[in-house]
């Protein structure tokens, strides 16, 4: 039925997300990956409080967004700090710390 | 006077640690006061001790000079300690070795005196601790808190290889304890099934039924814990190497009272919370035992190093004293118990001698010396005395110990006593062989032409040792009655067959107010 | 029979054990004359208390000569009681009245002998404890008791061997006859115990020797493990003598024993403490008249050894080592009486020999002492113009141990002979006459060697009369010691007598004489230059194996010592203590927990993404494993 | 539905509100304070703490519902809310003068202390599993940047592997708690505590849980989801490390409770006994070889969390042991971690070689260390020994055996790791020159501390209880 649509889709951007996540190197294609995946987690949401008829997994999304923003925030700022100190935005670059 | 009898074991078990606070305060640079203070201190534990003998009523079978306070209610856990004929000997051997492993040390230890003193008295108060709590929990906590001042003695103020052998035997021994505790919770959770209500009460502990299977296991947990700390062929191989490092008050308390922990713990423990178990183990331990003789001795035959030669000598008269514990028989117990407190003696005597050649020569190694009849006769008196009481020459405090134990255990391994008898010929073979290399034969090495003979602070410690050596080998009657009721005490407890409670009983204590001793 | 308490009895041997204290004390601090005083008058005081105790013996009625002294209880643990208490009966009085007296002349005779040594306090010391062992061993009431004294006797040897422990040899020799010692310890302590255990069972726990005697059939049937207990005991006490009196296979140690001073030798290894082994079963007589086999054991044993110690004697060349093996083949005479059930002769032969034998040590000992330590026979000759006194002290040893009448030794090694005869073991008794011509030569080879002759070595001067007197009196006791009718005193011990005809007797007593007449004058004649060399030429395979004893030694050095050193070192400590155990088990674990550990740090790569790999593995683990159990 | 703000109930939440109006008022003040007295901003939190920590204990008996239901104020969210705000306070407390001395902007940390001390109260009081993915980020996100607030490469590193990981474990958790809700049609645990019986266990919702568990997990700290906590420590500020320790792993195992405690058991109790065990084996074996100490003591607290989840197999009475091994473990960490930072020299903290013979220039604080590590070890008669004994009866009591078995096991070979702290400090010379005298503050707290790990033990009773009618509330 149409509503488990978006749902496999969330699931699909969700795998995505963690398989990019896990290839790519660089830090800030990184940071976009997890967005994604808390955007399939958003999606996730809304399809299935459509499917179960409660409006409140659509709230739910709100505050995600909340997060996922604060986190992209942050995210950028250690991203450029990162930068700043080791000159690199490859992750393979930074294990100084290790063992 | 009643009030104060019931407190006197509380006293003499806490006076060290008091003791220890004490020194404490003492700047670290006052060496003699610190070195007075802890010596006092621990001549003062011994003098408290001794109405502990006097005041022992050796017709009751119960425990006396008995203290039960409750202290975690909800888990039955309460201060609860006295002493039967059996710990009255271990206490009292802990309480005179202490002040003479105190002022054995004050030569041979020369770094951070305080600490090394500050350790030495709370370990003393660990053991004692060790032999009269009643409260199984409380048994784990001084079973195990001992063992910290124990390993910062050996690791600190040990040999070469001190540290080594420190953690070897903090580990070691922990983990057979470990296994017990988790064996002393389940029975916990056993008794409570029974019984219907929470107690660490060692009595408890005695009543509660352990299913066949479990109970196996559980012994088994006793077992290792204990054995390792005896400690039993072939659980002993950190024995030596604590004995090496550890200085000389270190070796001698270890020896002294350290092992005698593990064989307490079985008296205590496990043969009476397992006695169906522990009596149809009791062959297997025994042939241990035997094992442990005639294996110590010939591996003491071969080393050359004189404190090592003492250290495994200790595994195998340790192994004389599981005989007889586990014959399970009047005569043998009671041989094995008097053989703990010799053991406690000579060995330590032996140790103490290890460590005047040590502190004279820097060295232990046997080939180093030679002929020193001639330079330090008295010594070698001494020496003489000490190492026929340990190969349990008649007249000396040895041969009692063995005899009974012998004689006790035939009744019921006649095979392996006659095999363990000719630990009585090898022990001859390796401390004559031993003390012919270092006493007899010519001064060869340069350096021990000059060396002094005993010094008075020597005699002072040598001599009670030597005394009650002597004592006990032509008198041990006094010794043999006090404990004679326990001894049938634990026989009885061991014979027990356990069957479970008729009717849930509800107040802790309550069905045991006998045991609860008030 | 009602015991009589006679609390002077505990003396006896306390006044040594008082020496002992003294000289040990302060002995060093004392003039030597004073020290040796001292030690000696102890002695002297004990056998005078000897013979006081001896004499309110024989006052007695005969049934009831039985004297005790108990002091207090030693051990008490459970129905276990054992008092130290003193116990003089007929056997006891002889042989306290021989040891403190041959002890005492000793004792003197040592003052002149040890003069002038460092450790002249400490010789004195230990001679009064070894008297004190002695006499508790000898008085003893029960068996463990014994035992307490057997030991110590066996300490006090230990240490009088090892006397000058400068020399590794002598203090080796000390801690060999220890060590072998020990061996018939374990012995007798296993036999002990057995016994008491059996006793325990039928409910009996009075342990002293006469409550045993009585006792001791109640357990006549037991068997232990198949074998007849009584049977077994005997043979474990029997183990426990052999190692004491010096028997096959346990008498390697007395040899080597001679290294201590010579009136050492004479007093513990040849007049009282070697014969111990006679005493014990003597005074067990009881137990072993209930088991014949086990005295059939003795008796060959006894004879095995005789024969074997007197034909080692004969091609001995160091003096006292000829006096030693002699020893070992009179004590197995002793032994073979024991096993013909003629106990009493056997303590009678123990008494004459203890005469004869001090007798020879000690003139040996002004021997020796004349050529300024000389031991070898071949250095010695001619000695008799400058040791007349000496010579004519020995001389009758010589004829007493040779079993010419009259002298003591002839009447006591006749009755064994004889008893052996009787008890019907013909071979037994053949080979004990053998013994006895064997006996003579070796003995009067070494009387030529050292006396007749030209002399070999430098000449010698006579000993002083502290050492000389003694000598004197133990030589009457040579001639007198024969007219003491011991066996008519011990008749309790003399044991089944099967009557022999007089013609027999006779004829025993001929051959006997004979054969000791035949060793010396065989010994005069083949001692004549050169003849005995030529002996050697013509059988020197046999000679070379008996001049080293049969290599028994070296055959025991191998089994016992050896092989079991190398097992202990290599096997044991190095291989299965060091390494199997504690370097594999113990540390080898350890080790691979610590491996493991540093391995696993590897994954610890410091990629955030590894990371965050392995956490998505995990989540995919979780819910594999979750579903896996569920679906 | 209409509603004032009365319903809404701010009273019960009055004081993680209070922390964020105290934490907003300190970074203000903060920017108007002029650089030399900057430190007023730790003075000022201090006291507002204090003065927030007084309040609560006020409070203490207070019982209501915020939020509309998300927000429960009973005896478990006070029992470990008075835990959390005296972690903060002595995380605040040990790092005064190490902030101080540092180029950190003291506002600003203190700021992030607050937020994320706030987090932490939301999550232990909450019964919503939205809430509890809010709360727990505005924990995370804080603590992202307190590991980097001192802007130093390693620190970065610290900062950035935490941030990577925590986001991507972040979204893990909300996607799980997605699918719980389509599910469940809830996100309440209370809710969820009632219907889970009569649900049928559908992959969908399992996966759900697992997700959810996977992504707690990963703040526990437990083996495979661990692998952020040793190099994140070690590059974090030291009492950032110590908040982390004891403060957000906590946090974690609350929130893994709560979940745990919804679940039906059968289905996940293997699971759980499985992770518990390798984590025990996992986190101390790799401790093992450890040098650097603030790198072992992140391998031990990886051990420890094995430990807790063996509370977790152990029913209620497992529940209440845990919430007492937390106040036991937090009073050891938070020790060790106070001395590592009054001795350490690098940003990477003290190595077992700087602390060599530590106990000739400064007894105290070697004793102290020993205690804790002792403690840690869970040798009687320190405090750890008594939060052990609880944690592993009450999975005996359950039939756990084995389990616990394998726990004291992993326990002893534990003693290899914490005992070479001892040795170094007390059997091996002087190596290093002298340390730096610390700070009077610390060193007062570091007191407190090891007297609480020496006679928390003994006088263990009451927390138990109290413990007990916290665990009561939840479930």
């Amino acid at each position: 039925m149409l509503t488990q649509v978006p749902l496999f889709l969330s699931f699909v951007l969700f795998g995505i997300g963690v398989i990019g996540f896990l290839l790519r190197r660089n830090i800030i294609i990184l940071l976009m990956f997890i967005e994604l995946m808390l955007n399939a987690a958003n999606l996730a949401f809304v399809s299935l409080s459509k499917t179960i008829g409660d409006m409140s997994g659509q709230v739910y999304v709100m505050f995600i967004f909340a997060i996922a923003a604060a986190e992209a925030g942050v995210g950028l700022a250690i991203a450029i700090l990162i930068y700043r100190q080791l000159k690199t935005t490859d992750v393979d670059k930074i294990n100084n710390l290790r063992g | 006077m009643d009030g104060l009898f019931n407190n006197l074991l509380s006293i003499v078990t806490f006076l060290p640690a008091a003791g220890a606070l004490i020194l404490l305060f003492i700047p670290k640079d006052k060496n003699q006061l610190l070195k007075n203070v802890a010596l006092g201190i621990s001549l003062l534990g011994f003098l408290v001790s001794i109405p502990l003998y006097f005041g022992y009523n050796e017709t009751l079978t119960e425990m006396q000079f008995v203290v039960n306070i409750p202290w975690m209610q909800s888990l039955g856990i309460s201060y609860y300690i006295g002493i039967d004929g059996i710990s009255l000997f271990m206490v009292l051997l802990t309480t005179f070795l202490a002040p003479i492993s105190v002022l054995s040390s004050f030569n041979y230890i020369q770094a951070r005196e305080k600490e090394y003193y500050i350790s030495l008295l709370l370990l003393e108060t660990g053991i004692l601790g060790v032999f009269v709590v009643l409260d199984v929990f409380l048994f784990y906590l001084f079973w195990e808190a001992m063992l910290i001042p124990m390993y910062l003695i050996i690791g600190v103020w040990g040999g070469k290889r001190r540290i080594y052998a420190a953690v070897k035997f903090f580990i070691y021994t922990m983990i057979g304890s470990l296994l017990m505790l988790v064996a002393i919770i389940m029975i916990f959770f056993l008794h409570h099934e029974q019984f219907g209500f929470y107690s660490f009460n060692l009595f408890e502990f005695y009543k509660t039924v352990i299913p066949g299977n479990t109970g196996f296991w559980l012994f088994l947990a006793f077992v290792l814990a204990f054995g390792i700390k005896v400690p039993v062929f072939p659980f002993h191989t950190w024995l030596p190497d604590a004995h090496v490092e550890a200085p000389t008050a270190g070796s001698v308390i270890l020896a002294g009272v350290l092992l005698k922990m593990g064989v307490y713990g079985f008296i205590r423990f496990a043969v009476p919370i397992f006695p169906e178990t522990a009596v149809a183990a009791a062959p297997y331990i025994a042939l241990i035992g035997v094992v442990g003789i005639i294996y110590g001795s010939l591996v003491a035959w071969s080393q050359d190093d004189v404190k090592k030669l003492v250290a495994y000598s200790s595994v195998a008269h340790l192994g004389v004293v599981m005989l007889g514990v586990f014959a399970i028989q009047v005569n043998a117990v009671e041989g094995a118990v008097l053989q703990m407190v010799n053991h406690g003696l000579s060995t330590g005597a032996l140790f103490l001698i290890v460590g005047m050649l040590y502190e004279r020569r820097h060295t232990r190694i046997i080939d180093d010396f030679g002929g020193l009849a001639k330079i330090i006769p008295v010594f070698s008196v001494f020496f003489m005395i000490v190492m026929l009481s340990s190969i349990g020459l008649p007249g000396l405090n040895g041969f009692v110990g063995e005899f009974l134990i012998l004689f006790g255990a035939f009744h019921e391994f006649p095979v392996l006593t006659s095999i363990g008898v000719l630990g009585i010929v090898l022990s001859a073979v390796y401390m004559l062989s031993m003390y012919q290399r270092v006493i007899f034969g010519r001064v060869t090495k340069e350096e021990n032409k000059n060396i002094k003979d005993m010094s008075p602070r020597e005699w002072a410690y040598m001599v009670p040792v030597i005394a009650f050596i002597i004592f006990i080998g032509i008198y041990p009657t006094p010794f043999l009655r006090k404990m004679e009721t326990s001894v049938n005490e634990f026989i009885r407890l061991a014979g027990i067959v356990k069957s479970a409670p008729s009717e849930v009983k509800s107040n802790p204590c309550g069905s045991a107010q006998e045991e609860c001793g008030e | 029979m009602e015991t009589n308490i006679y609390s002077l009895l505990k003396w006896i041997p306390f006044v040594p054990l008082m020496g002992f204290i003294v000289n040990g004390l302060i002995g060093r601090k004392l003039p030597e004359k004073l020290a040796g005083i001292i030690g000696s008058s102890a002695i002297g005081i004990s056998f005078i208390i000897s013979i006081l105790s001896f004499l309110k013996l024989i006052n007695l009625p005969e049934g009831e000569r039985l004297l005790n002294d108990r002091l207090y209880t030693w051990i008490a643990s459970g129905n276990l009681n054992i008092s130290i208490s003193l116990h003089f009966d007929a056997l006891s009085a002889v042989m306290a009245l021989v040891v403190s007296g041959v002890s005492f002349l000793i004792h003197v005779y040592s003052i002149g002998y040890m003069a002038g040594d460092k450790g002249f306090s400490r010789y004195f010391a230990y001679l009064n404890l070894f008297v004190f062992f002695m006499l508790i061993l000898v008085l003893a009431d029960s068996l463990l008791i014994m035992f307490v004294g057997w030991e110590g006797v066996g300490l006090c040897s230990y240490l009088l061997i090892g006397f000058w422990y400068e020399d590794n040899e002598k203090a080796s020799a000390g801690k060999k006859a220890f060590i072998v010692n020990r061996v018939g310890d374990a012995g007798f302590i296993i036999g002990l115990i057995l016994l008491f255990y059996l006793l325990g069972n039928k409910g009996i726990f009075a342990f002293d020797f006469q409550s045993l005697s009585h006792h001791i059939p109640l357990i006549a049937g037991e068997s232990f493990f198949g074998i007849n207990a009584l049977f077994l005991i005997g043979l474990l006490l029997f183990l426990g003598a052999t190692g004491k009196s010096a028997q096959f296979p346990l008498y390697v140690w007395l040899p080597d024993a001679m290294a201590g001073p010579t009136p050492v030798s004479a007093l513990i290894h040849a007049a009282t403490m070697v014969t111990a082994g006679v005493y014990m079963l003597t005074r067990m007589y009881f137990l072993y008249e209930l088991v014949p086999s086990a005295l059939s054991v003795v008796l060959a044993v006894g004879c095995f050894t005789a024969v074997l110690g007197a034909t080692i004697g004969l091609l001995q060349t160091d003096i006292k080592k000829v006096l030693a093996y002699s020893t070992i083949s009179q004590i197995g005479y002793m032994f073979m009486a024991v096993g013909a059930g003629a106990f009493a002769a056997g303590v009678f032969h123990l008494m004459t020999h203890a005469f004869f034998k001090a007798v020879l040590f000690l003139g040996a000992g002004s021997v020796i002492h004349g050529l300024h330590g000389e031991q070898d026979m071949r250095k010695m000759g001619g000695l008799r113009a400058d040791m007349k006194w000496t010579f004519l002290v020995m001389g009758l040893a010589w004829l007493a141990i040779s079993g010419i009448p009259p002298f003591a030794g002839f009447f006591s090694k006749d009755m064994i002979l004889e008893s052996v005869f009787a008890g019907g073991n013909k071979i037994i008794w053949f080979a004990g006459l053998i013994t006895a011509a064997m006996t003579a030569y070796y003995i009067s080879r070494l009387i030529v060697l050292t006396f007749f002759g030209e002399k070999r070595g430098h000449s010698a001067h006579e000993s002083p009369a502290v050492m000389t007197i003694p000598l004197g009196i133990l030589a009457v006791l040579c001639i007198a010691g024969g007219f003491i009718d011991i066996p008519h005193f011990l008749e309790k011990w003399e044991g089944s007598h099967h009557e022999i005809s007089k013609g027999t007797e006779d004829l025993l007593i001929g051959l006997s004489v004979f054969a000791g007449i035949a060793g010396i004058t065989f010994a005069f004649f083949i001692q004549k230059s050169g003849r005995a060399e030529r002996v050697k030429e013509t059988l020197s395979s046999v000679y070379t194996v008996i001049l080293n004893k049969f290599y028994v030694d070296e055959i025991y050095d191998y089994l016992f010592v050896r092989t079991p050193r190398w097992f202990s070192d290599k096997i044991c400590f190095r291989f299965f203590d060091a390494g199997i155990i504690d370097g594999g088990i113990v540390n080898g674990s350890a080790r691979i927990v610590y491996n493991i550990g540093s391995i696993l740090r590897r994954l610890q790569s410091g990629n955030a993404q590894s990371y965050a790999l392995i956490f998505v593995a995990g989540v995919v683990m979780i819910i594999y494993f979750v579903l896996k159990r569920f679906i | 539905m209409n509603s004032t703000i009365a319903d809404i109930g701010l009273i019960g939440v009055a004081v993680p509100i209070l922390l964020v109006l105290v934490s907003v008022w300190v970074l203000f003040s903060s920017f108007f304070l002029p650089e030399s007295k900057k430190y007023w901003a730790g003075l000022m939190s201090l006291i507002g703490l204090a003065g927030i920590i007084f309040y609560n204990f006020l409070s203490m008996d207070l019982r209501m519902t915020s939020f509309y239901g998300a927000v429960t104020i009973n005896s478990f969210s006070q029992f470990l809310w008075i835990l959390f705000l005296f972690i903060a306070l002595i995380v605040m407390v040990i790092s005064y003068d190490y902030i101080k001395a540092g180029n950190v902007l003291q506002g600003e940390y203190y700021f992030l202390l607050f937020i994320a001390s706030a987090g932490l109260l939301f999550i232990v009081s909450t019964n919503d599993l939205m809430m509890l993915f809010i709360s727990l980020e505005m924990l995370s996100i804080s603590v992202y940047i307190l590991a980097g607030v001192r802007r130093s490469s390693t620190g970065a590193e610290a900062a950035f592997k935490y941030f990577l990981l925590g986001s991507f474990g972040a979204a893990m958790l909300i996607m799980g708690i997605a699918l719980i809700y389509g599910a469940t049609g809830s996100v309440n645990l209370k809710v969820m505590k009632i219907v889970m019986p009569n649900i049928i266990q559908t992959p969908f919702l399992i996966t759900g849980f697992l997700f959810v568990i996977a992504g707690f997990a990963f703040k526990v700290a437990l083996v495979p989801f661990h692998m952020w906590v040793p190099d994140v420590y070690e590059g974090s500020p030291t009492s950032v490390s110590a908040f982390m320790a004891a403060g957000v792993k906590a946090g974690g195992v609350i929130a893994l409770l709560r979940v745990f405690n919804v679940l039906p058991s059968e289905i996940y109790t293997d699971l759980f006994w499985w992770l518990s065990v390798i984590t025990m084996i996992a986190g101390n074996l790799m401790a093992l070889p450890q040098t650097n100490l603030k790198r072992l003591l992140a391998y031990s607290s990886v051990a420890h969390a094995g430990y807790i989840l063996v509370g977790f197999l152990g029913a209620d009475d497992g529940f209440s042991a845990v919430l007492f091994y937390l106040i036991v473990y937090s009073v050891a960490t938070l020790g060790a971690f106070a001395i590592i930072l009054g001795i350490e020299k690098t940003e990477k903290g003290a190595t077992i070689f700087d602390i060599a013979g530590l106990s000739k220039s400064q007894p105290v604080l070697a004793a102290s260390l020993s205690v804790f590590v002792l403690s840690l070890a869970g040798i009687p008669p320190m405090a750890g020994f008594f939060g052990k004994f609880y944690l592993f009866s009450s999975a005996i009591k359950a039939g756990f055996t084995g389990l616990v078995v394998i726990a004291v096991m992993m326990s002893a070979v534990s003693l290899y790791y914490y005992l070479r702290i001892v040795v170094a400090m007390y059997m091996e010379d002087e190596q290093s020159s002298a340390f730096p005298a610390t700070a009077s503050p610390l060193n007062i707290t570091i007191l407190v501390l090891m007297f609480a790990a020496v006679f928390l033990g003994f006088i263990s009773e009451p927390f138990l209880t109290m413990a007990k009618e916290a665990v009561k509330a939840i479930l």
